[in-house]
């Protein structure tokens, strides 16, 4: 058991070559696969989680445990049935056309990852047809638009309306957030939610995987 | 080098040992703070459809703020026009914004005597693509192409905010990697200032008007605004912010002449080794964004600016004539101080600097006397490189200290943090070419083109 | 009645002869400015169907100032919560956001130890009725239910921008009717003054908060807005602020305790002979209305206020947000500049006053050494109307002679009326009954019931 | 001659006594109506209109000015055919459901008055259907709302959709003005101009008495 306190600590570190060694001599000395999973590497999620809620972890923080975390899974997900290693929801993001910032997307997306969301990202300056080819080729359940520029806005709903002529609005929620938008904007452009920041855009992706919230 | 400012006690805001002269009698850094503002677009679309309405939008704001800087009877004027990428991407939009502005800020000084200059920043479109193509392609041909036009329209001015180094800064900034983001600052992005200004010094002097200056906006105040929301350590914006300073200084190495950009919170230390005007932000562009350094922003500032505001309407009247009127009472107030003694000017300028200093790591590094320490280290070293890794060394020194003095306050979590940047800084190579051999060969390579920043390929060597 | 303030070294932003204290922990007056933040709704209709989005609101701009005011660490925070008309006559829609508002403040002190009050100031919805019912009436009714209502859901302070003689100053400012305007201010609206704040003082000592105060905001910044564009001269409004005084000390002499209203321009003079501590508003409230006395204002303030904006969308943050953050850092430098040394404290208000003066008889007026002089004089006299009287005599002196000194500018086009203006004050009857007779006489009389301000009608003499 | 001119300095002085003493004066020494109007007050009024945009006269001179030509023209008007007395427009004027404020609307209306307009102010707090009544009593060819509060804007917008209804919005021009109103605003709700301030509102009343602007 000692091993797996030193993966439970090298995941909170946020050291994925601790965590990768761990996990392989808990592999070696015979642990079974989902109860490290379960065991240690879940609970030390969690408590990144917690730590990062309570402001006492940064995002580099998480986003380091979330890579510690992922070169854990990289040795245990062959070993795994298939049916246990379901994503919490497969996310297509980008930011709308005309608009070049990405940091903020790339913020939401890699939080998002961290969260167990299968997420693809397709950059910036995303024309509406990129959106609606990406719903169809990843199955997306959700889809997060973003934009930082005033004038790049009105993209968003030009996104939405494509994906209503697309046919397949009715198959995703579409997020939105960027310094400019508002919930006001959100609602009248028909999207199904709005970040005001990237943990709210998460913790809201997380409500919507569930099928709760509608604004 | 030796620093252009000597002594605290020449370290005042409004004057700068190298004052410029431009536009229409406008003076910075002789003596007097000027406004400057900027505006922008409400949530519209830009096309061929909306064109005429952007055209009226902007006429509309210039003429808004132009009324009541004459009105309140400011000092002068400088208005900033940054473009939108729609206008970059085809200079011709852009330029008859130059021209519009213009032709506004010269009827004002004709018939109200109000002085004033039009700086142009053009929006850096060059990372439209990915990788980046920093010297060539059509991006690179559109914004060359609208600093030329910009100059002949009526600029007095050039600014950018240049992105070079941006591809691999953003993911840096996200994880907390000063190295890699060192890396995009004094390796990527001072070669590409080298690159862009000695450009952009070109096309200003055959069309006889100011190459101002560049802001590491893209670095800094990524860092600064992801602090603010608690993302990212305030004590690592701090280091980052003063990291930033030698490749800024580059532009002025090229030929810039100030005054440096708004959002370019490194200018305390630019006006320190390059003695050139200055202009800041602080409270008075929390319409931008949200800070920590409102007041100790303006310590030393010959520009007080507002950053940016959208055409919305408030109770009394559009956005940036609110703006503007708050600019002019600042200015009003230096400028009133200044009036009374040098000694009264320190006096203001200190208690700017104290209100603010002692509650996050990014103000205190904006100190004057944190900035001339630091200032001086940076002046000493021969390369962008070595001067980034001088600034990030000394500022994480200066802030462990002052914290350590209890002279600054660093919130609990923070504070494993000195020791991680202090460790990050210790280990930069202090070969440059070690660097770039060792950032070849890692991920990092894949977000951008050796050759756009004239660094040969590992391949190639 | 001698002055609470002697001389003009006791007269100083942060300090109040009778300071207040209010609220969680709030000081007002005792050595430290505060900020006071106001917000209103975005363009929305306000019914049934929109509550639930209005009370959403709410929750959402006085929690995102809180946090923004706590992330500052502020020394306090005074919110203040104007109704709009809708929220009067249905005062339960105005408890409930009082309830809303109160909620988030407890918060906020609780978690984060942040300090703070709740002013509330029902919107006066008397003149809803024409001719006005003051005393009686539906729209009386549901006003005196908001303030006992909102005494009980969570007020600390209440307030008022009480209208009584506004029927009348309208159209006396339209035509720059000095002779009516007083009659308005000083017959009507002090009569009607003192019957409401007899009222509010009393609705505050069962519910143990505090009576803040009033503001002439419908007679002195309608003035103020209406010679900003230029429609009626500036001199004219100068007289017209300082004439409308007597009427807002009524409040005090009544019992009110401060902070005086932000938009209460007539401020100095109320601390000055009152003692009690005041919310002032200048270049900070150009979110509202456009100044010029932007910095003059906050010379001798106790709270430091915004006057009001809407929740709309910066680029950075909502524009309540933006507000406090301005003032917050406002008030960081004169509590800086203060914390030095009275003489510092003294040398920050006078480069505040002298970088306005000059320019404005609007700002002249607010000189601390000009209000120490007229305020001497109003104290010496009997009554409102003769206080009145005095006052205007008094503030077209100052700017007369100012004037001839060179010391004030006055536009070409306003010098006549400073000859208008001082003929008209000489014509002012020296009998209060005489006043009232002569204008009962007039068509004026036709614009309000005699008996809603105790005034006996002609007839029934 | 020399009586004349004194009227117009009655006029210019805003002195509605001497107007009409001198006028009566005039009217005495056998001086044609239209002489007096045509030749004097009309000429006062332009001079005084060109002191008020040239800023060396305030509103109150402007308005005082056109009392005393109003004093004057109480007694010529018995004197005159009908036909040369028509006004430039008809307007109707008010603040709009919900609003108090009035001082900006009386402004424009006495602005209005004073630029030969025959004006029906309606006061404040002016439901739709009263608009509507307005202008049908009253043949108006020029509606204007105020609005001063951001929450009473909305009902411009319900004022011009009543007048829809009511089948009048054909016959009138709507001019809307007031701190929080846009061009914007003005434009989405269709009305058919905005005044930033009093004087604009006056010198578009004057176009749209033309016929000639839309926005
Ligand atoms: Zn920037
Ligand atoms: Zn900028
Ligand atoms: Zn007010």
């Amino acid at each position: 058991m000692t091993d797996l306190k030193k993966l439970h600590q090298a995941i909170l570190d946020g050291n994925a070559k601790a965590s990768a060694e761990e996990t392989a001599h808990a592999l070696v000395a015979g642990v079974d696969p989902m109860t490290i999973i379960e065991g240690t590497m879940i609970p030390a999620m969690d408590e990144v989680g917690r730590l990062f809620e309570c402001q006492d972890y940064f995002v580099p923080e998480l986003l380091l445990s979330g890579r510690a975390m992922k070169a854990a899974m990289q040795l245990l997900r062959p070993l795994l049935a298939k049916s246990g290693a379901q994503p919490v929801g497969r996310v297509v993001i980008g930011t709308v056309k005309g608009d070049l910032h990405d940091i903020g997307k790339n913020l939401v997306a890699s939080m998002l990852e961290g969260g167990g969301f299968d997420v693809t990202d397709l950059g910036t300056d995303v024309s509406p047809d990129r959106f609606v080819a990406a719903i169809g080729e990843k199955n997306a359940d959700i889809v997060c638009l973003s934009a930082l520029l005033t004038v790049t806005m009105p993209a968003m709903k030009t996104t939405i309306e494509a994906l209503e002529r697309a046919g397949v609005r009715n198959k995703v929620r579409v997020l939105i957030g960027g310094a400019p938008v508002t919930l006001q904007y959100a609602r009248e452009i028909g999207a199904d939610g709005y970040g005001e920041n990237a943990n709210a855009a998460v913790a809201l992706a997380r409500e919507l995987g569930k099928g709760t919230l509608r604004p | 080098m030796s620093l252009a400012i000597g002594s605290l006690s020449e370290f005042l805001f409004g004057h700068a040992p190298r004052p410029v002269s431009c536009g229409r009698g406008l003076e910075l850094g002789k003596g007097t703070v000027i406004p400057e503002i900027n505006f922008t677009l409400p949530a519209m679309d830009i096309d061929e459809a909306t064109w005429p309405e952007v055209r009226r939008l902007y006429a509309e704001m210039i003429e808004g703020v132009c009324k009541r800087a004459a009105e309140l009877e400011a000092p002068g004027l400088l208005v900033e026009f940054e473009t939108l990428p729609a206008m970059t991407i085809r200079p011709e939009w852009g330029r008859e914004i130059v021209e519009i502005l213009a032709t506004c800020l010269h009827g004002y000084y004709e018939k109200h005597g109000l002085k004033n200059a039009l700086r142009v920043t053009p929006n850096d479109t060059r990372d439209f693509l990915s990788p980046s193509h920093m010297r060539d392609g059509q991006y690179w041909e559109a914004m060359a192409q609208l600093f030329e036009m910009s100059a002949a329209a009526g600029a007095d001015l050039l600014s950018i905010e240049s992105t070079g180094g941006k591809e691999v800064c953003d993911e840096a900034l996200r994880f907390g990697d000063l190295r890699q983001t060192i890396f995009g600052l004094a390796i990527l992005g001072a070669r590409d200032m080298e690159f862009l200004w000695k450009h952009l010094v070109g096309v200003c002097s055959k069309a006889n008007i100011v190459p101002a200056g560049d802001s590491a906006c893209a670095f800094g105040n990524t860092a600064m605004v992801l602090a603010d929301q608690k993302f990212i350590p305030r004590v690592l914006a701090a280091v980052i912010r003063v990291a930033s300073v030698p490749r800024s200084l580059v532009a002025y190495r090229m030929g810039a002449a100030g005054p440096s950009k708004d959002c370019a919170y490194e200018g305390p230390y630019l006006k320190a080794i390059a003695g050139v005007p200055i202009s800041m932000e602080g409270r008075s562009s929390a319409c931008a964004h949200l800070t920590h350094v409102g007041n100790i922003a303006q310590a030393v500032c010959d520009a007080w600016s507002n950053e940016s505001v959208q055409q919305v309407r408030l109770l009394s009247a559009y956005a940036p004539i609110v703006s503007l009127e708050q600019l002019v009472y600042d200015c009003r107030l230096m400028n009133t101080a200044a009036a009374g003694s040098r000694e009264d000017a320190i006096r203001l300028r200190d208690w700017l600097v104290e209100s603010d200093a002692a509650l996050d790591p990014q103000a205190w590094v904006l100190r004057p006397d944190v900035v001339l320490r630091i200032a001086e280290r940076i002046a000493t070293e021969p390369t962008p490189y070595l001067q980034t890794r001088v600034a990030a060394r000394c500022a994480i020194e200066e802030i462990a200290s002052a914290h350590r003095e209890g002279r600054l306050r660093v919130s609990p979590q923070e504070i494993r943090w000195i020791a991680k940047i202090e460790r990050e800084v210790a280990q930069l190579p202090g070969q440059e070419s070690e660097f770039i051999d060792e950032m070849l060969a890692t991920p990092v390579a894949e977000k951008f083109l050796p050759g756009e920043y004239g660094i040969e390929s590992v391949a190639s060597r």
